[in-house]
């Protein structure tokens, strides 16, 4: 049973206002090494069979998981 | 397992006493089968079996004439004329919230509001009272965001406003936050249903979410014992709301009403369907069968003990007669909410558990129910109490007034709370016409000229201090507060937050605050009709405050007649109902004394002492009469109770909110520096801020002679400044911004 | 006028849009998501609410209802549509309407009234609004940081469909008065063609005195009006 | 400069809602070979060095970019 891993986060030039804000809470709390934090969503699907599985995930990502206006996304099939 | 866990034996994990146990054994004739014993253990926890309270909580007065369900089901009902109905109902979270705060709370208002829809009503405005620790601390930062965060998100999901609530802080409740969640719903008389099984040969319907191991014990378990380190591996039974799910529910149940398909409706609570159902049958008399292998599971491989006591959120049971069934699957199957047959109505009087054919389990149901173990722990007056009751020396105080109502009024416990309801959705449903800000939130009732008002109070500080005088307060400023709306009180519904009931202090504290509401409401003739109790609200042996919160209604003939509390126009004078604190003749000391208890003492001088003030039934009655009458009357522009922070917090407090400012005279000797700071900051009882036209002044002293109150005028609405004699005098642009985003940057 | 409330599983507002509709002289009636017909209405209202949780995105699922097709079609010919909040959001997930929504800048809910100024009343949601009309109506959202590329934006701006921008007491779009951090304060818009309205502000919620505001009644009169002059 | 992804899920037993209604509405939109749908949140942060990079992670997460109480979580240096 392949397990799909997708990855979605705000596209370039949005501002990312959650990653921005955990930025800052990091900063707060006595990290200062870190340049940069994304926050984006994590959607881990299983399939029952791997038949056209690339194709489907890119449908389902298109049509219903992400919205191409603001978000982009990647995945792995496991 | 580890040595530890093996020598307990599995009743004692479970949280019985072997007393306890026993009287399983020589109920059953027998030893307990797993299911039967983990069954037990819930229903005779604390949270369901009620064990410290039930005995005390007969004293409360629970009956009138327009009350059609008292206490006993899952919320109390009154009439309100016009063939329409109110449930009502407060219930605490505190516990889960403890542990995960957004859920935890989201989960608190999911619980209450299915118990007013499991009363064929429909949700229609929520509160809540929130206790936590100091809000500069980092982890009761966390808490407070997460509950309010959690409130807002499940109950604006529902589309249920969140119209008014109550929030302090204070050290006690650093170990164990208190979130109570308080819904009224509305129902057409004839739509009242009762989850009071009936029917033998009904069957027992499950509708909503699919069962999993969330919640394992979670509610009952967590809240009927203290917290310690323990709780950590309590962790993963953390239930997680669906609001969705709800909103669906609601829709689907009201709809099954509506169309006359369903004998009696419960919701799943605490010990879920153990509790739903042997509750049910016990209020119908009657025996239930339960058969596990019908529950639709969200998890696989789940026993039956934990099918049975499953907390999963979302659920409700309904009885409903076997000819009804398939149009019961219809309407849930419109609303996409899951409806499956898990049982039926016996006459055997007992709850039968079968896992498929195999019978797992049979109890009878009283002895669930009724028959649970009762204790009377003997109360004893603690010790600190004679310590705290004692008045310190009479402190210096700060010459600089203004600077003390700056702090004041920038404090947590005194701050504006609109980064609060800001966050909640406090108008859909467009019945809000007073908006939070005012002393209760007004609904009207679309289809009539009538107005509920809904306040929630409580006052920890004064209970610790003095138990009954701090519940007694607790009613009066409840009711007090419905007044200032221009609304009658009609009901209470009462959530008792305290501490570790099985030690005779906390039994005496207990004992001591239904004293006082008993006392209170029979005076004011207001019912208790629902209500709550929270125990073991401790961490690492150490109690919070007593803390009852009284929720309470009031209904108002005319919706247009509601009065708020901001000043409204420039020249309306002020009128101060009730009395000066302080008299002639009065030693420093006693003067002082006048400040026990008070916001004042505890944010200036950082001491909490003294008595609480004192409350004289017949007097608050009297101010509350002439302010409800010169609001029927429709001569007063704006009503506000004083309460927190005394005088001169409420004279500010409509000054803010209404934008404008005051100027005002006290009589008091000009010498005394003592008197002036007491008659300034004392909380004194039974008192109202009113303004109103100069040309009404004579017929507002008409009423007042009538009633037999006291008032006098001590202002003028005007400016933009807050004068009092040449003590204070503030800029309110300058103040509002200290007052209003206290909380913002406390939080950021 | 006949107008339709659509109701999603999940919409909360939809009683409050109803009532309002009737008050000002509606003939109202509700569409349920599964209908596959208008019921010949004038006007189609998607009230706000929280359709299927708002989980994933808002009005990431309620756009694929049976009934979206039937109001797509009915939009491309000409019909009014208005959607409120949610029901805003779901246009813009539906692609009715350009742009997307990101979470209030401050990541939190908010529920308060704001000031708004008309910046388009020729349309048929505005014109019983002066140009540059201030309204105040209540905002209740936790995701209407409205977004759209410097493309789609110049587009907006260039063909008037910006209806709605939130301003300050003096009526500047001051980048404060946008409580949700929404680009260039846009708190409303309508397609190219102006038949399509969406707002976060909820109108419904501002059409009676007793409720504070009646200047959301504006906007559903002008529909009204809008439709009479046609009829 | 160290990139790191931190993929957040909610614990086993814990309700994920989120998951149960994307798996029904992709049911919906005929993708009928989904078994299971897990959403989760997913963070890239940039460090500026690689200092006990993996001690820094683990406190993070367990101070603020996750909750323990309901969420677990896995991460990836790269
Ligand atoms: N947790 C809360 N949720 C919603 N509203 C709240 C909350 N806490 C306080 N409020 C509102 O803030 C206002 C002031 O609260 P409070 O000072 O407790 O009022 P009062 O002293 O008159 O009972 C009220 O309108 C109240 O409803
Ligand atoms: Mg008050």
């Amino acid at each position: 049973m392949p397990k799909v891993k997708i990855y979605v986060t705000l596209r370039d030039g949005i501002l990312d206002v959650q990653g921005k804000m955990i930025h800052r809470a990091l900063g707060s709390l006595g990290y200062e090494n870190v340049d940069e934090v994304k926050v984006g969503k994590y959607l881990q699907l299983e399939f029952e069979d791997d038949a056209d599985i690339d194709q489907k995930i890119k449908k389902m990502c298109e049509q219903l998981l992400t919205n191409p206006v603001i978000e982009d996304y990647t995945y792995e099939v496991e | 397992m580890s040595k530890t866990t093996r020598d307990v034996p599995k009743y004692q994990q479970l949280g019985l006493t072997s007393s306890e146990y026993e009287a399983i054994g020589r109920t059953l004739g027998r030893e307990p089968e797993d299911v039967e014993l983990a069954i037990y253990s819930l229903m005779w926890s604390e949270h369901c079996g009620y064990k410290h309270s039930r005995s005390t909580l007969k004293k409360l007065p629970t009956t009138k004439d327009y009350v059609l369900q008292g206490p006993g089901e899952n919320a109390g009902v009154i009439d309100i004329g016009e063939g329409k109905a109110i449930a009502i109902k407060i219930e605490s979270h505190n516990h889960p919230s403890a542990v995960e705060p957004f859920q935890g709370a989201a989960t608190g208002v999911g619980g209450i509001v299915r118990d007013i829809f499991a009363m064929g009503a429909r949700p229609l405005a929520s509160l809540n009272s929130l206790r936590f620790g100091d809000p500069t601390k980092p982890r009761q930062k966390y808490l407070f965001e997460g509950v309010v965060s959690g409130i807002g998100s499940y109950g604006n999901c529902l589309g249920v406003p969140t119209v008014a609530g109550e929030v302090y802080f204070e050290d006690s409740y650093e170990g164990n936050c208190l979130v109570n969640a308080m819904t009224i719903g509305i129902l057409p008389k004839s739509r009242l249903i009762t989850a009071k099984a009936k029917g033998i040969g009904n069957l027992v319907v499950l509708m909503g979410s699919k069962t999993g191991r969330d919640g394992i014990g979670g509610a009952s378990v967590l809240a009927s014992q203290e917290f310690d380190e323990t709780l950590q591996e309590k962790r993963p039974s953390v239930q997680v709301g669906d609001p969705f799910t709800e909103k669906l529910l609601i829709e689907a149940c009201l709809e099954l009403l509506d169309k006359n398909l369903l004998a009696a409706l419960g919701d799943l609570g605490a010990a879920g369907i153990t509790s739903s159902a042997s509750e049910m049958a016990s209020r119908g008399g009657v025996g239930i069968d339960i058969d596990v292998s019908k529950v639709p599971l969200r998890e696989p491989g789940m026993s039956p003990s934990e099918i049975m006591i499953s907390e999963s959120q979302e659920r409700m049971l309904a009885v409903v007669e076997p000819k009804m069934v398939s149009e019961v699957e219809a309407v849930c199957n419109k609303w996409g909410i899951p409806a499956t047959v898990v049982g039926k109505i016996t006459e055997t009087g007992k709850m039968d558990v079968y896992d498929g054919k195999e019978k797992v389990g049979s109890m009878p149901v009283i002895s669930l129910t009724d028959e649970a173990p009762i204790y009377d722990i003997e109360p004893i007056m603690p010790e600190y109490i004679k310590e705290v009751q004692k008045m310190g020396d009479v402190p210096t105080f700060p010459e600089d007034m203004n600077a003390t109502l700056l702090k004041m009024i920038g404090s947590p416990n005194l701050c504006s709370r609109g980064w609060i309801w800001r966050q909640y959705d406090h108008q859909v449903q467009t019945n809000t016409v007073v908006l939070p800000g005012s002393d209760s939130a007004v609904l009207r009732l679309k289809g009539t000229k009538k107005g509920l008002a809904l306040t929630v109070d409580g006052n920890g500080r004064y209970c610790y201090l003095d138990p009954f005088m701090g519940t007694q307060i607790a009613v009066a400023e409840a009711a007090r507060n419905i007044v200032a709306t221009g609304a009658t009180p009609m009901a209470v519904t009462d959530c008792l937050n305290f501490g570790n009931p099985e030690k005779s202090g906390i039994s005496w504290q207990f004992r001591k605050a239904i004293d006082g509401m008993a006392q209170a409401c029979r005076h004011f003739d207001i019912p208790v009709v629902s209500g709550n109790v929270s125990f073991y609200n401790e961490s690492f042996g150490k109690a919070i405050y007593p803390t009852p919160t009284v929720g309470m209604i009031g209904l108002l003939d005319d919706v247009e007649k509601r009065t708020t509390t901001p000043f409204k126009d420039a020249g309306d004078l002020i009128l101060l109902i009730g009395q000066m604190a302080t008299v002639d003749g009065q030693s420093d000391e006693e003067i002082f004394s006048l400040l026990g208890g008070s916001e004042y003492l505890k944010t200036i001088h950082k001491r909490i002492e003294g008595l609480p003030p004192e409350l004289d039934l017949d007097l608050e009655s009297r101010s509350q009469d002439l302010c409800l009458e010169a609001i029927k009357n429709g001569i007063l522009s704006s009503a506000h109770d004083i309460s927190d922070g005394g005088l001169v917090v409420a004279l500010l407090e409509s000054c803010l909110y209404g934008d404008i400012g005051a100027k005002i005279e006290l009589a008091v000797e000009e010498e005394s520096f003592v008197k002036i700071v007491v008659e300034l900051f004392n909380e004194a009882q039974s008192r109202f801020i009113v303004s109103l036209k100069e040309k009404d002044l004579g017929e507002f002293g008409e009423i007042s002679k009538e009633v037999g109150a006291d008032f006098m005028v001590i202002g003028k609405v005007g400016g933009d400044r807050l004068i009092i004699n040449d003590k204070i005098d503030v800029s309110i642009k300058e103040m509002k911004k200290p007052w209003e985003e206290a909380i913002d940057s406390l939080v950021e | 006028m006949k107008a339709g409330v659509v109701i999603f599983p999940g919409s909360n507002c939809e009683t409050d849009t109803y009532d309002a509709l009737n008050y000002l002289g509606f003939n109202t009636e509700y569409i349920w998501h599964r209908d596959s017909s208008l019921h010949k209405v004038d006007l189609v209202i998607l009230p706000g609410g929280f359709s299927y949780g708002d989980y994933l995105r808002c009005g990431a699922v309620a756009r694929f209802s049976e009934i979206m097709e039937e109001i797509s079609r009915f939009a491309d010919s000409g019909g009014l549509v208005i959607g409120i909040c949610n029901g805003f959001q779901i246009l813009l997930e539906a692609g009715l309407l350009p742009g997307a929504m990101l979470h209030n800048k401050s990541l939190k809910f908010i529920c308060q009234t704001v000031n708004l100024r008309v910046e388009n009343n020729t349309l048929p949601f505005t014109n019983q609004c002066g140009a540059g009309e201030i309204l105040r109506i209540p905002i209740n959202h936790y995701e209407g940081n409205y977004f759209i590329d410097d493309e789609g934006l110049k587009e907006l701006e260039d063909n008037s469909q910006v209806v709605l921008r939130y301003v300050d007491e003096n009526g500047e779009a001051t980048a404060d008065a946008a409580p949700n951090g929404a680009l260039a304060n846009i708190a409303g818009l309508t397609n190219k063609s102006g038949n399509v309205f969406g707002l976060m502000p909820h109108p419904e919620r501002a059409v009676e005195e007793i409720l504070g505001s009646v200047d959301g009644a504006k906007l559903f009169l002008s529909a009204k009006i809008s439709k009479e002059a046609v009829s």
